[in-house]
């Protein structure tokens, strides 16, 4: 079972043409039908939620409880947590953040009204009412939420503003430009594989570089000549090891749908060839 | 010797890879060197050209930098392969409260966003160039302290912090006391209109 | 229109790191496009502007390029003199990368790094010619594929890249688990010289 939606994200253009949201979000309290406000900011794809008393995006229930609309003692929450867990399983790999937004209002939710239901010891009674710490807690979060946002739209680097650069002359200098050790290089490496190990947990195979090696030589010789044939890649006085190594090495260009094989006719000579540039 | 000297220029400009200072360009030069006001004129005549060309010459953070004009951009971004890059909502947030909070340390980041700051986010912009450690606060632990740098600026082509979005304000903490119609608007909201 | 179809050239011309062919021109309009006699009249305007600029218009083979006149390059060799570029993590992070997995696309540096690559730190890789296009790969966006050169090779003085040091191994994921005391021999290694 899946009451959630994910909301059209297209949505995402039409709000970028109007502004205002006017009619595009609608949600239900209390059986009634109501707009969303045009204060509030519904992210596309956002996570709907369908409960007795609401049924609406998650940031407009989160919105309502904030300005008291709605009493936190009236949501259940763990519905809320079922739907989130549905919400994610319909999110792709490109709307996880999203995704962890609302973990954390659900999370608020949870807390918020776990402190409500529960007595409140005697030496705490000064202690301020727990809603009005999470006002303050998501306010603040909205300002730099919000301050995010137009950060990420003022022009930048490769996105709208391009650097120009012109193709360097010839030139000698006396001092040498820089001094990078063999070893800085495999230790930046074997870091950075380190690094993408601990995140993905998945292990990078490397090819033998041999492979990789030819790989390139095949790819510059293409360069100039766009048309080899195929036993001309092969060079008796590597031996056996230079011709499998040569041969991962097509096969490798393949995969990857570098090259091509073409024979002409039936036993004629192979040839290996760029892939055409699609115009 | 005018003309001469802008050539120089727009030649440095299009091949340092990186915006470049004044001073940059007087080190350039052996004596006699241009004086600072010479390059300055120099730079202007470069922007005067700029009007029928498709590049111009911009100040940022850390020098001057030519780009393309922004009513351009359109026609590199086709021949641009490599889509330009989107920041996730995380790296967004962590760089806008450092920008706007610094100096500030990572739990304060934190107890801000409500989640846990990934150190490879950190890093990563660290990496970019754009974050960097001016400090630890006195505290127990003595955690890092995290600013901008002019690289960051650069890269938004700004000039100064102060040119960065306004923060948008707090709304009135008094008026959520009340309740409110819900499908009515807000009433704090318009009033905090008013204010701007 | 001929002013405006230059000064779009000219940003083409001087954000693409490769050079750049009239079809690849011709595919950066929509319809109206340019015809081919109206681009090599505005690269022809481009070129006469250029006498009194740093910069020259080259055709080479494989298309044409803006370049830094050969006359001004005293003064470029004095900024990167000035300026000894030390390589940063994400500098040597990269070029190991580009070494070992070539050919590679950004993209799937980005991936494995798992932080973006900045245009300018490959554009410089590029420069000091270590680094170069091999090919596009065959996907949307046709993304460049980077090598290392030979240069590269001669600068560490190796003839072949398999000549570079092997890979430390990746940890075994099975041996995480339990943490190991640094300074004390691997039991895997030891049991494996055992039969030797």
């Amino acid at each position: 079972m899946v009451d959630t939606k994910a909301l059209n994200p297209q949505k995402k253009e039409e709000k970028r043409a109007h502004p205002r949201q006017e009619e595009l979000f609608l949600a239900t309290v209390k059986g009634k039908e109501t707009s969303l406000p045009d204060d509030l900011y519904v992210p596309p794809n956002a996570l709907e939620i369908l409960l007795d008393s609401f049924a609406g995006p998650l940031d407009f229930l989160l919105y309502l409880i904030k300005k008291q609309n709605l009493d936190i003692l009236d949501i259940n929450v763990a519905k809320i947590t079922e739907q989130y867990t549905s919400y994610i399983e319909l999110m792709d790999a490109m709307q996880v953040e999203l995704a962890g937004d609302y973990l954390v209002m659900a999370a608020y939710l949870a807390e918020l009204k776990s402190r409500m239901l529960l007595p409140r010891p005697e030496e705490q009674t000064e202690e301020e009412d727990p809603r009005a710490e999470l006002i303050k807690r998501l306010q603040e979060y909205q300002r730099y939420k919000e301050a995010a946002e137009r950060i990420d739209k003022i022009p930048r680097i490769d996105r709208e503003i391009f650097a120009a650069n012109a193709k360097l002359p010839e030139f000698t200098t006396q001092a040498p430009l820089i001094d990078v050790p063999l070893e800085d290089l495999t230790i930046a490496l074997a870091e950075v594989l380190r690094r993408a190990e601990q995140s993905h947990a998945h292990l990078i195979n490397f090819e033998e570089l041999s492979t990789r090696e030819r790989m390139t030589q095949i790819l510059e010789r293409m360069r100039t000549e766009s048309f080899i044939e195929f036993t001309s890649l092969f060079k008796p006085k590597e031996g056996k090891i230079g011709v499998v190594v040569t041969f991962l090495a097509i096969l490798e260009l393949l995969k990857d749908s570098l090259i091509e094989i073409v024979q002409s006719e039936e036993f004629g000579p192979i040839h290996i060839k760029g892939i055409e540039e699609v115009h | 010797m005018e003309r001469k000297l802008s050539e120089i220029l727009e030649a440095l400009l299009l091949t340092a890879s990186r915006p470049i200072s004044i001073d940059d360009i007087v080190r350039v030069f052996e004596d006699p060197k241009p004086s600072k006001d010479e390059i300055r004129k120099a730079l202007n005549q470069i922007d005067q050209d700029c009007l029928t060309r498709g590049i111009e010459l911009k100040k940022i953070a850390s020098g001057y930098r030519l780009q393309v004009k922004q009513s351009l951009s359109q026609y590199i971004a086709k021949l641009w392969e490599e889509k330009p890059q989107k920041f996730s909502k995380a790296t967004l947030e962590t760089l806008s409260l450092i920008a706007y909070k610094q100096p500030i340390t990572r739990g304060e980041i934190e107890a801000i966003r409500g989640v846990a700051v990934g150190t490879q986010l950190i890093r990563g912009l660290m990496e970019r160039g754009w974050v960097k450690i001016v400090g630890q606060r006195d505290v127990p632990g003595r955690p890092s302290l995290y600013s901008t740098t002019k690289e960051f600026l650069d890269y938004f082509g700004l000039q100064h912090l102060r040119e960065l979005p306004e923060l948008p304000s707090l709304p009135d903490l008094t008026s959520i006391e009340h309740e409110l119609p819900i499908d009515e608007p807000d009433e704090s909201i318009s009033s905090s209109k008013s204010l701007n």
